[in-house]
Order: structure tokens, then C-alpha cells, then sequence
């Protein structure tokens, strides 16, 4: 690495320098400033820092993805940084910058710096989870976003059940790290490579018959486990109801949303890019069913949609209630994730299915978190009860719980519905001649049916029920206008999805040149490799047995 | 010379033990360090396959793991005493508010 | 420019969900010019569609891309079946804010609840394209389930709840058999949703044996097909007026024409197709071969429909849950008209659509507004001599009850003929239990007159002495809804041209083809 | 020389991890693990990764359980512990156990694994990992570092006692 190098790495990394800049500065701040003022005050003026700097490392995310056609690698894919990573890293801020808002006047504990500071670690891991190709990267960056959220989960430390969520959380988490850490000390120990594109490399052509298939199987397998306790999918879930209840409602908000997105990212991508080769096969089973990852993830699919919905509807909490569903929707996303290489080639549409779904997602469930922190936060608490009757105490409030709801409910015409038409349209897409997937499809759609008994017994407690206390709930104007926009977008992305779906194939279809080591693009590149963005140019043929 | 295979299975029985350890035992600080096995299974496996792979990588990786098997370990340890001011228990099946 | 009547029901929903609850008068006048814009839409094109002109009309031509990447316009257009329902939609809509002036709680919700409702509806029934289609029916599902848990009555959570989900599961089915359609269609134009292009797909007959019975059942969930039917008497039941009159009037509608438009039209070979049963018979026979095996599934589904609902109608003690099982079974009359694939059958079909549509709303609005707001009982035990108490209502009822036995002068007189005919062509060994199950329509029908309006004389008469007069509103409303019944009735032409008209273009272009048998005749 | 130091080392390393999930006393299974890892340690040496080997001995069994240790002492934590687990419990986990055990020296076995180190062989000298480290896996490093200044921070906010 010549110096001219490393500036360009630095150019390329300015955002992530500055959130990091940003989270030392919120700490410092905090230290030395405003040490002796009141706990409201502190919360006020850190939390205002921490917008106008999250606004500015969104539109720094922004220059950057209008001015890049090329896609850079740094470190053998340790950091890539490329349109679609820039994509998706605006929405993770974009997401911070919203959790901070909802959790404005919601003050949970005296350490407001240590608050923000441990917010923007998370967020800087998730960046660079959502930016890494590499198995050491992807790993560390996990951890970050792990820790910092487990510490945020117990952050109110009076509090029983966030201590406890904190504990538990922590557990489970580490149990999947542990789990991950094998997988991928496995994946590694059978082709010898920790960064993906090399680990493709490995498993190409004649170099297939050099691979340990049964180790590689058991690392895939172990590393989907580990990944699985990430994104909540079942039977990996048992943290998230725990979780998300007991921690403060901003910070679940940030483990539904951001890690869940950071934690997709990395898992498509890790298959798409590191293992299509031994993909296999979960075309109607058991005729066209050869071993692979794409059998695995299709049952743990299936487990979480049956056990995600079926366990929501028990739910008389609400934030345990979007736990649940989330871990519906994750096998939702798992259902699409199959379809990546169902049949031996990429589907077109299943990757910009799966971002496209993550998104909305993600829009979907900060919104509604954010209605259950405004809510929770002057009604006394998170459950059912607490929102008996808020159509008449806060109908605007209740207006967007509605929408949320039924757009996670999969109910036109709002995103929620384009997005899962968008992912089972890309799953039968996998193999259109034999609808080879659509057992797994119709099994999703059956399960979404199931869903909307629970969406609607939350929404007919707030709008059926009369309300026991007539006082009305008001929220700050900051958060209503936040909230209002996100139903809007929600609204829109559902009514417009072409602009947006259009958008994802581009960057997931146009081959952008990728150059080795971050070399302004007009020069030679030292080591361009033929690959498209986001995929292997050559179809990798379908594994035999990589396990057993 | 040793096969890989006998380093490779040696760390599966470590990594067995561990697993077990996660299932058997109740009190959370014995679960910590169950899960601090599991992490080394991994190292072992990983600096095998870094030796007979012939490249660094391995050994690399092993030691970003101890790093963040350390800082795993404090958090953890600081929840552990952040419940036991409010409880008086490390173990896990008191924890019982929360349903499971 | 019938577009309109969908973007008008959007936003008079928007606009009144935005006013104040307590503005109510206001919130009722602004409901009823909503309402009338669409009735008034309906009405000009219904009376300028051009008999000689193209099928499609009022559309905009081959559609706007929406999202181009699934082949997904925005087209629409209606042709002499749909316009019918349109106008239907408009009738139902313009009473039904009538019949709710009385309403009093949340005035703003229930209405913009009620006009999300009903620009779905006519969403439906414009679209000519099977995604679109499917959006606005979805549309319309769930604004149901609020308008009956918050305004209705008797068990109205479960009620409303069973409702949607029923209706909810049925639009799943759709929507995996739209997915599977969708990839097999192999069209020189590529992927699309547009109806009249997957039409002309011609779908492997193999496919279309599974994939029609989805189709098809999953729309006629909402038809109250049994034995998916459960449904609606418990839903329309706990509904409030404006919300029965609609489920009754317009939403089973809905799920009939889904049955025409998407399952019949895209799968004639899947009705048609011969079915080898494998069954066990002694050696040198392979099985039982059922011709029009689909077909004739659905027929007898829909005689099941028809005598099983009159005959729970005829044991029924709840006023309204008479109506409800009544709507059953009428409905039954809808699909086995469209199950003989006939062309007679199919106009039948049409007409016996829209009578039902306003007989029904006629009646829920009678039993659930007139009567039940004046006498809060709806047991049949419990009314009797009504009509000295209310001449007007037991007057209204009557007819509408002799409407909808299918008295000649009423416009079901000339639907049920129509299906009868039809199913004499295809399946003549069904009239028999038709006949029976009419027979029962005609008992229970008096039955009800008898016990709600007439009754024991050993009865108290006094108690209705004191009962609120029928308002001015009731009195629009009721006579307008007769008016059709007996303007259709006596001149049956006025609906019938255009209905004759697009029921021979669609069996000409889509039943036809493809149909190697003999069912359809004309 | 070198297969039998293997061994020894497995075993050792193997049995003190057994007895580290199998005391009673927090303390022992704590002195247990520090004699796996010490072992470890030994196996790392006989991979060449010196570097690593004495990072093991100096944070695993230096730093980390010193902590764990230090936890326990603070907490004053009784030496008996009620096992609620009961039989089931432990059956599980001996099933689990030996069902890894088996399932995955079953796949090591039957893959064909590399019987000798590559060649040339590779140092994990200090220099060398060094070299790796701070040229490929720069980034990572820098990650690493905010990675541990968070935990820091977490645990301090945790752990401290709260004014009234």
C-alpha cells in the first residue's frame, strides 16, 4: 500500500470515519461540557448533535452513491464499498437517525453520552457489516454491533426485565457467536480463503473436487445457525420476545431494524457471493431436493413462519408481538433466500427482493416501535391493554399503528404487500418452467393469512375497544412528524414501488467494474476482477452432497 | 507428522464439550466459560487449517477471536453483576420475569 | 372517466376520515355527494355504453405501465358485465349512506371506512387487470372488519374477524394461483398480468386442473360458496345496515365475478377438461372418467348452495339470520350459472347478480334499520303485526321478498329463468333438486312475511305503538331500491342488451376456444 | 516426539474441559480452564503459531480468566450449585455431546484431509503475523480496537453503582 493508497482509502472510508468521529465527540461532549447539567438537558443537546451529525453522514452516504460507478475493494474485500452497500448503509443511518428521534424525551438512564456513544458503535458496526466480503471482517463487525447492543439491552440497569433481556440476549448471542465462529473457522479450514470472492473462487470448476464437501457442509451449517440467532429465525429466536421487552423501545427498535438488515445483508451475501457453489437444490422436494444450503434455509424457513406467526398470535405484549412477527418476516426474507440459487443459476429478482423487502421491513417496524415508544412511554407500558381504545385517545398516533400494521400484514396498498408479492414473485421465479418453489411459496402465503389475525387483534384493541382512561396521548412534534413520514413512505413505496424495484435490479444486475484495492477508476486497475457487483459472472453448477 | 484430521477432530470434541457445558449447567458464569471453549475449538481449528493451508489467514483470525472473546467476556461479566445487584443470582433459571 | 367513481371513493374517504367526529351532519351530507357523484358516474355511463361499439369501454385503452418490471398496468374498462356491477356498487353505496344517517358514534371513521370499502369495490370491477384486480379486492377486505367490530351487532368481533379471514385466506389462494399463472403463461409479449393477454395464454390443460379449482374457490370463498359460507350469515348478521347491505349487496359479488373474470376466463379448459378418478375397479377398467369434471364440481356445489341454504333459512328464529342464509343460498344461483358455461346461464348469471344485489340490500336494510333500530329484537318469535305498526316497511318488504322468491315483474323472476334454462342445456339432471330447494325459497319466504308482519293474533300489538316513524331518508332509500327492482323487472331489455352483449363476447372469445366438448351450445 | 506431545495436550486439554463443566465450584471449573487453555497453548506451539500461543497464555489465561475469577469473587458466590436440570438435563447434554463428538470426527474422518502442512511451511513468528495483520487485515484491526473501546465503555456503564 503506496500513500496515494491510502488516501484513497481514507477518501473512500470519510462516512465511516466521521460516525466514528461523531460517536467519540458525543462521549467527549458529554464529559467535559455538560457533565454538571440536568439528565433532560444532557439528552436534549447530545441527542440534537447526534441528529445534525447522523444528517451529515447520510448525505456524505449520499454524495458518495450519486458520484461512484465503480465498485472498490479494499483488503481482499474486508471493506467494499460499492452503490448497493452505500444503499443500504444510507438506510441504516437513516434508521439511527430515526431511533434517536423516537426515543427523544424518553430519557432511560443518567449515562445519556455513554447512551448515544454505544448507539453509533452499533451503528458503525453495522456499516461495516453491511460493507464487508470477508469472514474475519463479517465477524468483528457482528460483535460490534452484538456487544454494543447487549450492553444498550440492560442499559437501564433499575430495571429488571432489561437486565434480564440483557442477560439473555447476551446468552443466546454468544452461543451463536460461538456457533458462527466454528462455521466459519470450518468454511475457512475447507477452502483455505477468509475473503468471499476468493472462497468462490475456491469452489469453481475443476477446483470443486479439491474441497472438503462434508467440512464445508458443517461449516455452512453451523454458520447458518450462527447467523439465523442474528436475524431471529426460528428455532434461533428464543432471545428476540426476551429481548425486545425488556430492553428500552429505541434501542429494540435498532435490533429489529438496523442489525436485522446489516445481519440480511451479510447473509445474502455470504451465499451469493462465498457459496453459491454448493447451493443445492430445494426445488420440490423430494424429487429435485439435493443437499445444499438452499434445503437447510428453506426448513428453517419454514419453522419460522410457522412458529413466528402461530407464537404471535399468543402475544399480549406488543413489542413481544413484533418480536414474534419479525421472526415470521425472516422467514419470509429466508423463502427468497432460497430462491437465490434454486436452480443452479441466480434468480434476477431474488437479491433485489430480499433488499428491497429489508427495507420496507425495516421502514415498516421502526415506525411502529416508534408508536409503541410514544404510546408505552405516556400510557404506562407495552401492552395490549395499555393501547385498549388509542383510536380515541390518539387517533393520529393509532391512524399509523394501523398502517404499520397492515402493511407488515401484507395489505395493499401499502409496501408491505408489493414487498412480499416482490420476494414470492422472485422465489417461483427461481425455476418458472416446473414452479419448483411454490410449495414453499404457497406455504408462505398461507402462513401470511395466519398473520393478519394478529395485526388486526393489536389494531382492534385500539380501534374496537372503548378506552378506560379518556385522557388523550400526544407525542412531541419532532417524533409525529418522523412517524407521519415514515407512513408516507410506507404509503408510497406500496403505491410506487417501480422507481425503488427498478433501482435495486440496476445495482444488483449492471456489472459494475470492481477494482482491487481502491485505485481511482481512469487508471489501470491492479487486479480487475470479471465479476459482476453483486454476483458470480459464471453460474456456478450445483453441488454434489457438500454435506452430509 | 499429525493428519489435519486428528487437530480437526480433537477441536470438535472441544467444541462438544463446550456446547454440552451451554446445555448442562445453570449458572451463567460456568456458561461463559463453556462459551469461551466453543471459541477456542474454533481457534484450534482455525491455526490447523491456517498451517496446513499454508497461509496466515488462520492464525490472524484466532487472534481477532481472543480479542473479542476478551471484550464478549466483560460485557458479560458486567451484566452478570448488573442483575446481581438487583437479584442476588447468576443463575440463568432465575431469571424468570421474562418468559421464555 | 368511471375511474372516477374510484378516485372519488378514495378520497371522500380521506377527506371525511380528516374531519372532525363531532361535525356530523356535515360528515353525512359530504358521505351522500360522495356517494352520488359515483351513483351519477354509474348511471351516465351505464346509459351511454354503445351497444354497437367496442366490448371495453369507458377504459383507458391498453393501460399505464405501473410497474413494468412484472408487466403490471393500470387498466381498466368495463364491458356490459361489469357495468351492471358498477352501477349495482353505486345503488348500494348512495342507500347505504341513507340508511346510516342515523349513525351517531365516530361518524368520520365509519364513513371513511365504508368508502375505502367501495372504491375497491368498483376497483374490481373495472380492473382488465389481474394484478390491479387483485389490489383493489384486497383493498376491500379489511375496512369490512372495522366497520362490523366497531358498528355492528351480535358477536360482532367474531363475526367480523371470521370475515376476514375467510375472505383474507380465499385472496391467498388467489394470489398463489396468480404467482403460478403468472410464470406459466408463455406469451409472445412476455410476462405480464394484463387479463385479456394472459387470456389468450392458453394454459397447459394439466395446470389448469389445479390451478382453476384455486383460482376459483378462492374467489368464491367471498361468494359464500359452500361449504366456505360460513362466513356470511354470522357477518352479516353482526354487520351494521350500511355493512350487511354492501357484504350482501356488492362483496359476494365480488367473489362471483372473480369467478368469472380471472378463473373462468383464463381456465375454460380446466372447467371443461375430462377427469380420470383413479379408482379401484375390476381388471380391464383403468377408472371413472368425469366429463367437464371441474364444471361439474361446481354446479353441484352451487345446487348444495342453493337447497342448503333455503333450507337453513326456513329453521331460522333471527330475523336477519333468515336474510343471511337466503343471500346463501341466491348466491348459489350466481355460480351455477356460471358453472354451466353457458351463454343463457351466463347471462343468468349477470342479472342474478345485480337483482340480488339490490333485493339484498333491500332486505338487510328492512330488517337491520327499519326493524331492528325501532323494535331492538330481531326474533321472528318476538315481531309479528308489524305491518299495522309500519305499513311502509312490511309494504317494502313484501315486494322485496317476492322479488327475491323470483315473482315474474321483479328482476329475479327473469335472472333465476335464465339460469334455469342454462342448466337445463348442461346439466339437466340438477333441476330437480333446484326445484326443491326453490320450493323451500318460496316456504321460508312466506314464513318470514307471515311471522314478522302478520303473525299470531294472540300476540301483544301493543307494544309497537310507540315506534319511531320510518324517515325520509328510509323512505328514499327504499323506494329507489323497489323502483330498480320493478323498472328491471317489468323491462328486463335495459340491463339485459348489454349483459347479452359482453356474455356472448366473453363465450365467443374465452369459453369457446378452448372448449373441446359440447358444453357450451351457443 | 511431536505425536506424543499431541496427544498429551489434547488429553490434557480435553479432560480439563470436561471437569470445567462438571464442578460444583465456580472456582475449580475456573483453575480447570486456565489448565485448558494452558494446553492450548501447547497445541499452538506444535502448529508454529508462537505469536498466538503466547497471546493465549497472556490474555486467555492471563487476562480473561483473572476476570472471571475476580467476578466470582466479588459476587462471593456459594460453592454448591442447585442443579435444577435434573437427569433430563443431563442426558441432553451427554447426547448432544457425544452426538457432535461423533457426527463431526465423522466428517473429519471421512473427508481427505491434508495429512502434512503445506509446504513451505508457515511461522506464526511474530514478524510474520505481524506482517499479515497490519497490511490485509489493517481494517479489521482499527474495527477490532472501537470494538474493545465499546465494551469498555458498556462495561463500565454496567458495572459501576449508581448514586441514589
Amino acid at each position: 500500500m503506496n500513500s496515494s493508497n491510502i488516501l484513497h482509502v481514507l477518501n473512500l472510508l470519510t462516512p465511516e470515519i466521521v460516525l466514528c468521529g461523531l460517536a467519540f465527540g458525543v462521549l467527549l461532549l458529554d464529559i467535559i461540557f455538560f457533565r454538571s447539567d440536568s439528565v433532560e438537558h444532557r439528552h436534549e443537546q447530545l441527542g440534537c448533535s447526534v441528529i445534525i451529525g447522523l444528517v451529515m453522514v447520510f448525505f456524505i452516504y449520499a454524495l458518495q452513491y450519486m458520484d461512484w460507478q465503480n465498485t472498490f475493494v479494499v483488503g481482499h474485500g474486508a471493506f467494499v464499498a460499492s452503490r448497493l452497500n452505500t444503499l443500504f448503509k444510507m438506510a441504516v443511518v437513516g434508521l439511527a437517525l430515526i431511533t434517536v428521534v423516537i426515543g427523544f424525551k424518553t430519557p432511560y438512564s443518567t449515562h445519556v453520552g455513554e447512551y448515544y456513544g454505544l448507539m453509533l458503535f452499533s451503528v458503525l458496526g453495522m456499516v461495516f457489516l453491511i460493507s464487508s466480503e470477508d469472514l474475519l471482517m463479517i465477524f468483528i463487525a457482528l460483535e460490534l454491533i452484538s456487544l454494543t447492543l447487549y450492553v444498550l439491552t440492560a442499559f437501564q440497569k433499575g430495571a429488571r426485565r432489561s437486565v434480564e433481556g440483557g442477560l439473555k440476549y447476551f446468552i443466546f448471542g454468544g452461543f451463536s457467536a460461538a456457533f458462527l465462529l466454528f462455521g466459519l473457522s470450518y468454511i475457512y479450514g475447507a477452502t483455505g480463503h477468509t475473503s468471499l470472492r476468493e472462497i468462490a473462487g475456491a469452489l469453481q470448476g475443476d477446483q470443486l473436487a479439491k474441497v472438503p464437501m462434508k467440512m464445508l457442509g458443517i461449516g455452512i451449517l453451523f454458520t447458518l445457525v450462527g447467523l439465523g440467532f442474528k436475524i431471529a429465525a426460528a428455532p434461533f429466536h428464543l432471545w428476540a420476545p426476551d429481548a425486545y421487552e425488556g430492553a428500552p423501545t429505541p434501542v429494540a427498535a435498532m435490533i429489529a431494524t438496523g442489525s436485522k438488515i446489516a445481519s440480511f445483508v451479510a447473509l445474502t451475501k455470504l451465499l451469493l457471493i462465498g457459496l453459491p457453489a454448493a447451493a443445492g437444490s430445494a426445488l420440490s422436494w423430494p424429487t429435485r431436493w439435493h443437499s445444499g444450503w438452499a434445503g437447510t434455509v428453506a426448513i428453517i424457513a419454514v419453522l419460522s413462519m410457522t412458529i413466528g406467526n402461530f407464537a404471535a398470535i399468543m402475544q399480549t405484549n406488543v413489542k413481544r408481538l413484533l418480536a414474534y412477527s419479525s421472526v415470521a418476516h425472516a422467514g419470509y426474507i429466508l423463502v427468497a433466500i432460497v430462491a437465490i440459487q434454486a436452480s443452479g443459476v441466480p434468480a434476477p429478482s431474488a437479491a433485489p427482493a430480499i433488499y428491497f423487502y429489508i427495507i420496507i421491513y425495516a421502514l415498516t417496524n421502526i415506525g411502529a416501535f416508534g408508536v409503541v415508544n410514544a404510546i408505552g412511554s405516556k400510557a404506562g407500558g407495552d401492552d395490549f391493554e395499555h393501547f385498549t381504545g388509542m383510536a380515541r385517545r390518539s387517533p393520529y398516533l393509532s391512524l399509523l399503528m394501523l398502517i404499520f400494521m397492515l402493511s407488515l400484514a401484507g395489505i395493499p396498498p401499502l409496501a408491505g404487500f408489493f414487498g412480499k408479492f416482490y420476494l414470492f414473485a422472485a422465489a417461483v421465479q427461481a425455476d418458472p418452467k416446473n414452479l419448483g418453489l411454490l410449495w414453499l411459496v404457497a406455504y408462505a402465503i398461507a402462513m401470511s393469512a395466519v398473520s393478519l389475525y394478529y395485526y388486526l387483534k393489536l389494531t382492534k384493541q385500539m380501534y374496537v375497544l372503548p378506552a378506560k382512561d379518556p385522557r388523550r396521548v400526544t407525542s412531541n412534534p419532532a417524533m409525529n412528524t418522523s412517524l407521519g413520514l415514515i407512513g408516507l413512505m410506507v404509503l408510497l413505496m406500496g403505491v410506487f414501488p417501480n422507481k425503488v424495484v427498478e433501482r435495486f435490479e440496476n445495482l444488483n444486475a449492471n456489472p459494475y467494474p470492481i477494482w482491487e484495492a481502491a485505485v481511482p477508476p481512469p487508471p489501470q486497475p491492479e487486479i480487475p476482477v470479471p465479476a459482476p457487483a453483486e454476483k458470480p459472472a459464471v453460474p456456478a453448477p450445483a453441488a454434489p452432497a457438500p454435506k452430509s | 507428522m499429525i493428519p489435519l484430521e486428528h487437530w480437526i477432530i480433537v477441536s470438535s470434541c472441544l467444541f462438544a464439550i463446550g456446547v454440552a457445558g451451554v446445555i448442562l449447567r445453570r449458572n451463567a458464569l460456568v456458561v461463559y466459560m463453556s462459551l469461551e471453549m466453543i471459541l477456542n475449538a474454533s481457534n484450534l481449528a482455525l491455526v490447523a487449517a491456517s498451517r496446513y493451508n499454508g497461509n496466515l489467514d488462520g492464525q490472524v483470525f484466532a487472534f481477532f477471536t481472543i480479542a473479542v472473546a476478551a471484550a464478549e467476556v466483560a460485557v458479560g461479566l458486567a451484566i452478570i453483576v448488573a442483575l446481581f445487584r438487583l437479584k442476588q443470582t447468576v443463575q440463568v433459571s432465575d431469571v424468570t420475569t421474562l418468559k421464555l | 372517466m368511471l375511474t372516477w367513481t374510484i378516485w372519488v371513493s378514495f378520497i371522500g374517504a380521506g377527506v371525511i376520515m380528516l374531519m372532525k367526529p363531532e361535525k356530523k351532519d356535515l360528515i353525512r351530507w359530504i358521505a351522500l355527494v360522495v356517494a352520488s357523484v359515483g351513483l351519477l358516474i354509474g348511471l351516465f355511463c351505464f346509459f351511454t355504453y354503445d351497444l354497437g361499439g367496442s366490448n371495453y369501454q369507458f377504459g383507458n385503452g391498453d393501460g399505464v405501465a405501473w410497474i413494468p418490471q412484472f408487466g403490471i398496468h393500470f387498466k381498466v374498462g368495463v364491458d356490459g358485465i361489469s357495468l351492471p356491477l358498477v352501477l349495482l356498487t353505486g345503488i348500494i353505496a348512495f342507500t347505504g349512506v341513507l340508511y346510516s344517517w342515523n349513525i351517531e358514534e365516530r361518524l368520520n371513521e365509519f364513513f371513511g371506512f365504508f368508502f375505502v370499502l367501495i372504491g375497491g369495490v368498483y376497483g374490481v370491477f373495472q380492473a382488465r387487470d389481474l394484478f390491479l384486480l387483485f389490489v383493489f379486492y384486497e383493498i376491500a377486505i379489511v375496512p369490512k372488519y372495522f366497520i362490523i367490530a366497531i358498528w355492528g351487532s351480535t358477536r360482532k368481533e367474531y363475526g367480523a374477524m371470521k370475515l376476514v379471514l375467510y375472505s383474507f385466506a380465499g385472496s391467498a389462494l388467489v394470489f398463489i394461483g396468480a404467482l403460478a399463472l403468472y410464470y406459466t403463461a408463455d406469451l409472445p409479449g412476455g410476462k405480464t398480468f394484463d387479463l385479456d393477454a394472459l387470456a389468450s395464454a392458453n394454459f397447459p390443460v394439466s395446470f389448469q386442473l389445479w390451478a382453476l379449482p384455486l383460482v376459483f374457490v378462492g374467489f368464491a370463498v367471498l361468494a359464500g360458496m359452500w361449504p366456505f359460507h360460513t362466513w356470511a350469515p354470522t357477518g352479516h348478521v353482526a354487520a351494521p345496515t350500511a355493512a350487511s347491505m354492501l357484504l350482501a349487496g356488492v362483496v359476494m359479488k365480488l367473489g362471483a365475478y372473480g369467478c368469472l373474470r380471472v378463473a373462468i376466463m383464463l381456465f375454460p379448459s380446466g372447467m371443461t377438461a375430462n377427469v380420470t378418478l383413479p379408482l379401484w375397479f375390476p381388471a380391464g377398467m383403468s377408472g371413472l372418467v368425469i366429463h367437464h369434471f371441474w364444471s361439474s364440481v361446481f354446479a353441484i356445489i352451487a345446487t348444495i348452495n342453493i337447497v342448503y341454504g333455503a333450507m337453513v333459512a326456513l329453521v331460522q328464529r333471527d330475523f336477519k339470520f333468515v336474510i343471511g342464509y337466503s343471500s346463501v343460498s341466491h348466491m348459489g344461483f350466481v355460480l351455477l350459472g356460471l358453472a354451466t358455461l353457458d351463454l343463457t346461464g351466463l347471462k343468468g348469471s349477470v342479472m342474478q347478480m345485480f337483482s340480488h344485489g339490490v333485493v339484498a340490500g333491500l332486505l338487510f336494510a328492512v330488517v337491520g334499520r327499519m326493524v331492528y333500530e325501532r323494535t331492538h329484537t330481531r326474533e321472528l318469535s318476538e315481531l309479528g303485526g308489524l305491518i299495522k305498526a309500519m305499513p311502509f316497511v312490511g309494504g317494502v318488504f313484501i315486494i322485496g321478498a317476492f322479488a327475491s322468491m323470483g315473482l315474474p315483474g321483479f328482476s329475479g323472476f327473469f335472472a333465476e329463468l335464465l339460469v334455469l334454462i342454462g342448466t337445463w342445456r348442461a346439466f339437466p339432471w340438477l333441476l330437480l333438486p333446484i326445484g326443491i330447494g326453490i320450493i323451500i325459497t318460496v316456504a321460508y319466504t312466506l314464513r318470514t312475511i307471515h311471522k314478522a308482519f302478520f303473525g299470531d293474533r294472540r300476540n301483544d300489538m301493543t307494544k309497537w305503538d310507540h315506534l319511531a316513524p320510518v324517515t325520509i331518508q328510509e323512505k328514499v332509500a327504499s323506494l329507489m331500491l323497489v323502483a330498480i327492482l320493478v323498472i328491471v323487472g317489468l323491462y328486463p331489455p335495459i340491463l339485459l342488451n348489454m349483459v347479452d352483449k359482453s356474455s356472448d363476447q366473453f363465450i365467443k372469445h374465452h369459453v369457446k376456444p378452448s372448449i373441446s366438448g359440447n358444453l357450451a351450445r351457443q | 516426539m511431536e505425536n506424543s506431545l499431541f496427544y498429551f495436550f489434547s488429553v490434557a486439554m480435553l479432560s480439563c474441559a470436561l471437569l470445567t463443566i462438571t464442578c460444583k465450584n465456580p472456582v475449580s471449573s475456573v483453575i480447570f480452564l486456565v489448565l485448558a487453555f494452558f494446553s492450548m497453548a501447547g497445541l499452538f506451539v506444535l502448529l508454529n503459531a508462537f505469536f498466538l500461543a503466547a497471546v493465549q497464555v497472556l490474555v486467555y489465561a492471563g487476562a480473561i480468566m483473572v476476570l472471571f475469577l475476580f467476578v466470582i469473587m466479588l459476587l462471593n458466590l456459594p460453592a454448591e450449585e442447585k442443579r435444577h436440570r435434573g437427569w433430563f438435563g443431563g442426558a441432553a447434554s451427554i447426547f448432544v455431546m457425544v452426538a457432535l463428538m461423533l457426527e463431526l470426527s465423522f466428517v473429519a474422518h471421512h473427508e481427505k484431509l491434508a495429512s502434512s502442512p503445506a509446504s513451505p511451511g508457515i511461522d506464526g513468528t511474530t514478524e510474520d503475523v505481524g506482517m499479515v495483520l497490519f497490511s490485509r487485515y489493517m481494517l479489521p484491526f482499527e474495527v477490532a480496537s472501537l470494538l474493545l473501546l465499546a465494551a469498555m465503555i458498556g462495561v463500565i456503564i454496567l458495572s459501576r453503582k449508581e448514586k441514589k
